[in-house]
């Protein structure tokens, strides 16, 4: 399942990414199921996923929960809390 | 209802002169204009900033930030509204932000703007940069913006304000 | 904290750019400015509107409006603020009212501003008149606008908005 | 007691007055009393002062209530409610 995947801010500065096309593993349908995939590249990755900062997901440009599920051809993003205005 | 995305400035007396005349135009009645400016601060957190830089995501900036503009006149009586959201590295003094509400009347105008700022603050896919004395880093998101949205959730919008 | 009362219009981009200046030349660290303008509506109960005029008391506006911007200024933590309000005779579409407030963050900024307009509606000595289609008529004070009003009295000001 | 007596918009044009100076006898020391004076002058005066509208008064620029004193030199000002902004 083909998907791509952008990194902004904070986010993208730790795993040094802003973007990429993946072929996931089908049995990747999810947020978390993708997070923890992604966690295995290396610590930097790990770190980044591992629940001690808040990392927002995005799917084709609407906020989503971990819990969303991911179909190929999807835009995912992942970024820090929003700081705008 | 217009979102824009720009590095250059804005002139908030032009944009509120065009939607009055707009407004004109489309004969609607309008009485009142409420309109927010968010400048960049000489100082955040004790230091002195250089410089702010602005990044977003921009295919979904401008869809999120319609989406609360449509969520603003859903909820109150509404005739126009206009965001302006700059990106980019950005000065202290420099506008960062512009947010205008026409209606006719203007308990609607100061409830939309306000609430299209709160939303726009924990909703709209911006991340501001600080490059101060002691360096660079990120702004951190404020637990005030997510309750500023929160006192949303339970407020009756139409017929319950002020007209 | 400044009143004017005119005859003249006024350029809302201008004052706002100087009351940014005057923040920076005070050292003040201005974060947000919100602003309303209240414009004469082409209709009014139905009626279409050619004229508005605007009587006021001289001796007593520049006070009543004075102290209302000293009321909160003592309720919020707000930097500066401007009153402009406009008399004698004006046709629709031409501004009425300018209020300005500037302020560290948005919450301070909005609620100043529209705790002033709720104010100036109910405290201020100004009478409106109409010409319309219908002929001359004073126009009559809103239950509306003292409702407003009275929301303020038990509303808790400082430390107690979002920041 | 010499006082200074103004008013405004509605009222101005319902007694046809706009301002003048009175000099009162001392025992009309409050708004209300003032008020009943004044509505001796006949019909246009009473009708307004009745009760039927709502007449607010100012002492020296400041709004006051009906049983506000007044005294010798004030500036007192008869007026509609407001309708300003």
């Amino acid at each position: 399942m083909n998907i791509k995947i952008l990194y902004f801010a904070r986010i993208k500065e730790a795993v040094n990414y802003s973007t990429e096309e993946l072929d996931l593993p089908s049995d990747i349908s999810t947020v978390t199921a993708l997070k923890n995939y992604l966690s295995q590249r290396g610590e930097n990755w790990a770190n980044l996923f591992s629940g001690k900062q808040v990392v927002r997901a995005a799917i084709n440009h609407n906020l989503v929960d971990d819990l969303a599920t991911i179909k190929t051809g999807d835009e995912v993003a992942f970024f820090p809390p929003v700081t705008g205005g | 209802m217009t979102v824009r995305i720009q590095t250059e400035d804005f002139d908030l007396g032009c944009e509120l002169i065009s939607m009055r005349l707009a407004g004109h135009v489309l004969k609607e009645s309008i009485g009142a204009l409420v309109s927010f400016v968010g400048q960049v601060r000489d100082m955040n957190d004790g230091d002195a900033i250089n410089t702010l830089t602005l990044e977003h995501y921009p295919e979904m900036t401008e869809k999120a930030l319609a989406a609360i503009e449509n969520e603003a006149k859903t909820r109150w009586d509404i005739i126009d509204s206009l965001i302006i959201h700059r990106v980019g590295t950005l000065k202290p003094q420099e506008q960062i932000v512009l947010v205008a509400v026409s209606s006719a009347h203007r308990g609607e105008a100061f409830k939309a703007c306000e609430f299209i700022m709160d939303y726009l603050k924990t909703s709209a896919p911006f991340w501001k940069k600080e490059a101060t004395s002691q360096g660079e880093r990120w702004v951190e998101a404020k637990l005030a913006d997510d309750a500023a949205k929160k006192g949303w959730e339970s407020h009756v919008g139409k017929n319950k304000v002020k007209s």
